[in-house]
């Protein structure tokens, strides 16, 4: 019989959204989160401040990668723990297929909402709407799917680690430096009514790089976590 | 007589200290290898390089049954949010093996009205059940089973004696790892002690 | 001699990153050698050959 | 050239080996920092730009080198333990961690107080001095990584692949903080040139590089040592070893 090789991804993933029906109230975390980090900036500055504008794009980006790190210390701990992990590890379809899967449910459920929110906490942030917001979200579009990745491989390092929540920034911001780099200086530039080609490209590339390299990296940190 | 599993100079470590040094076996249908010994002897980290999870110090493990093969670990699998059915249509899922074996299985051990339940309002014995349900819901000739015996109950002990004769005898192996003796009559049992 | 150490105005600036290399310089010899004699005390009893992790 | 290379990656050999090297290391290390440095600062010309501040870079350009090279050592011993197994690699990243997160923090530092005289402000963000600060990050998740596992094969595994990632990481890191630096080109400060080096500026500094290169190399060496004895302790060498600390 021969199985699937999308076959870790698939079960995987149905697998994932079927837990995450269980845990609605888990959903809401990164997006309130983010809305309250980026509420708490605005009340920081002067009422309507414009300099709050100009700071937009950076605090979106922070809040979104802040939000982000919040449900990944759980994304493999649980399986480890409950024996999914080794079951997919022995059984016959690739193992990445189940890594893939996890990044995907994990972009799903919490890059995507903040991905959303992002337009009008830009509002509110004073951000331009149109041309600008529309790059900003673009650039978003590819940004939280990066948070996931990385994420994921910085979670994967350590999983069998009891009190890993510590570490997970420390590996998880020299790694996406250059993200939000590029993410909100094409805000920026967007918003400076300049173009914003370059530094979107530069976060393709990035996402490609990222998706091809990480994956493959955070299956083997899942391996060494039996070892 | 196709060995269905085979060692050659074996040597397993946990962190760096060696547990297991130049093991050599070869396991034929209708073999049992019974893995013994104290509780951190090495008996885990054995059968997790028999089953490919960790590597092993030096040496080889060869399983000719391809990836076909069972594996029960100390972990059951089992998402304590998702009811005992959606676990094992899952683990059906990632194995790539159709569902309807699922009811027949839960129903030899004794789980079948447990089977809308969330997994975690499970006692431990029925856990234990539900993952050696697995054994059934898919026929495969090789089976790795660690510590099966622990937490289950007496009527547990005896239906997981039974599954392990007719296996058995009915042209597979088994190889298992338990402080305690195995249940039901088994005609080839091979024993190692660890430790 | 006091342009020895005053150099041309920015004396605290250029001593200042001797004194740290001098100190990163020393940190880096003098931590190992204080984890060996440290290791070794903890090797020489025979308890801490037993326990598992390092 | 294989076989000795093989024996050499023994355990025991290499510990004989290192025991051996360090001390002439250490001591060409001392002489070659000793020249770098009393040369650089008192024997080398004044820049005519920059008066006597640019003596800094008799500590500043040998540290912010090592930092980088020290990262790429470990990325490749990273490469090597994953792919081969080694256990000496598995080791070597362990140990240049520290040594490499060491002279980094100094770079940052030294370059901040160099930063001061010239720009007028301890922190500018220069993107040389911004990606030192990121390679400072991570080295500090490698030994954050490497501190948070207790089996010693786990840690090197992760701190492998952590390592490797990170490699991969440096130069785009460099490039985007160019990239960002290049947007907001302050007028008011100075660019930052390298200053033009004369020969008699130039010996010091290779003096200081090569001193410093030494140092980090007996550094390593010693930590690689004391990572073997922990990870070897139960091995027949290690008891020798002790039975003649001990007699």
């Amino acid at each position: 019989m021969s199985i699937p090789a999308t076959a870790a991804f698939t079960a995987t993933l149905g697998r994932e959204l079927r837990i995450a029906t269980r845990h609605k109230a888990e959903w809401l975390m990164p997006p309130l989160f983010f809305a309250i980090v980026v509420t708490l900036f605005a009340l920081g500055a002067k009422p309507g401040d414009p300099q709050l504008a100009a700071l937009a794009p950076s605090v979106l980006w922070v809040g979104a990668l802040l939000a982000a790190l919040l449900t990944l210390d759980r994304l493999f701990r649980g399986d480890l723990e409950d024996g999914w992990l080794e079951q997919v590890f022995v059984g016959p379809a690739p193992a990445m297929g189940m890594v893939l899967a996890k990044l995907l449910a994990h972009w799903l459920l919490s890059g995507l909402p903040l991905l959303l929110l992002a337009a009008p906490l830009a509002l509110q942030l004073g951000f331009p709407s149109g041309a600008p917001l529309g790059w900003l979200l673009l650039g978003l579009l590819m940004g939280t799917p990066l948070l996931s990745v990385v994420g994921g491989f910085a979670a994967a390092l350590t999983v069998a680690l009891p009190r890993a929540g510590l570490l997970l920034p420390v590996l998880v911001l020299p790694l996406l430096a250059p993200v939000v780099i590029f993410g909100s200086g094409a805000a920026r530039a967007a918003q400076a009514g300049l173009d914003p080609g370059g530094p979107i490209y530069f976060l393709a590339a990035l996402l490609v790089l990222s998706l091809t390299l990480l994956p493959w990296a955070a299956t083997a940190a899942l391996r060494n976590a039996f070892d | 007589m196709t060995t269905l599993l085979s060692a050659t100079a074996l040597c397993i470590g946990r962190g760096d200290r060696r547990l297991v040094s130049d093991l050599h076996f070869a396991l034929q249908p209708g073999d049992v290898l019974h893995l013994r010994g104290r509780n951190g002897a090495g008996k885990s980290s054995l059968i997790e390089v028999l089953v490919g999870l960790r590597p092993p110090q030096s040496g080889q493990v060869h399983r000719s049954a391809g990836d076909a093969f069972h594996w029960v670990g100390h972990r059951n699998a089992l998402n304590p949010d998702l009811t005992l059915r959606e676990n094992l249509d899952c683990w059906c899922a990632l194995n790539g093996v159709p569902g309807d074996g699922i009811a027949p299985a839960l129903d030899r051990m004794g789980l079948a009205r447990l089977r809308l339940r969330p997994a975690r309002t499970l006692s431990a014995g029925q856990k234990r059940r539900a993952a050696l349900s697995r054994l059934l819901i898919a026929r495969r000739s090789l089976w790795l089973l660690d510590e099966p015996l622990s937490g289950l109950d007496g009527e547990g002990l005896a239906v997981l004696g039974q599954l392990m004769n007719e296996h058995v005898t009915g042209e597979g192996a088994i190889v298992v790892t338990s402080h305690q003796t195995l249940p039901g009559k088994l005609p080839r049992v091979t024993v190692i002690e660890l430790g | 001699m006091s342009g020895l150490f005053e150099m041309g105005g920015y004396g605290i600036y250029v001593w200042g990153s001797i004194g740290c290399a001098l100190a990163v310089f020393a940190w880096n010899l003098a931590a190992p050698a204080l984890q060996r004699r440290e290791l070794m005390q903890r090797l020489a009893d025979p308890e801490a050959m037993e326990n598992d992790e390092a | 050239m294989w076989t000795w290379f093989h024996r050499l990656a023994s355990p025991p050999s290499f510990y004989t080996f290192a025991e051996r090297l360090a001390p002439w290391l250490l001591a060409f290390a001392l002489i070659a920092t000793g020249y770098g440095l009393i040369a650089g600062l008192w024997f080398a010309p004044r820049d005519y730009q920059q008066g006597d501040a640019f003596r800094i870079i008799y500590v500043h350009v040998p540290a912010a080198a090592l930092s980088l090279s020290l990262y790429t050592g470990m990325a490749i011993a990273a490469v090597i333990a994953l792919v081969w197994r080694i256990k000496l690699a598995e080791v070597a990243i362990t140990a240049l961690a520290p040594v490499g997160a060491s002279f980094t923090a100094l770079a940052l530092v030294t370059g901040m107080l160099w930063g001061k005289p010239m720009w007028g402000a301890y922190w500018v963000w220069d993107a040389r001095l911004t990606s030192e600060l990121v390679l400072l990050f991570l080295y500090l998740g490698v030994i954050g990584l490497d501190a948070a596992f207790a089996d010693r094969r786990a840690a090197a595994r992760a701190c492998a692949l952590l390592a490797i990632v990170g490699a991969v990481n440096v130069p785009i890191v460099k490039y985007s903080v160019e990239w960002w630096n290049s947007l907001h080109q302050t007028s008011t400060i100075l660019k930052f040139g390298k200053p033009t080096i004369t020969t008699d500026m130039a010996l010091p500094l290779y003096g200081a590089l090569l001193g410093a290169y030494a140092l980090a190399g007996v550094s390593a060496l010693r930590r690689m040592q004391n990572v073997l004895l922990l990870r070897e302790r139960r091995a027949t060498w290690v008891r020798e070893l002790l039975a003649e600390r001990a007699a």
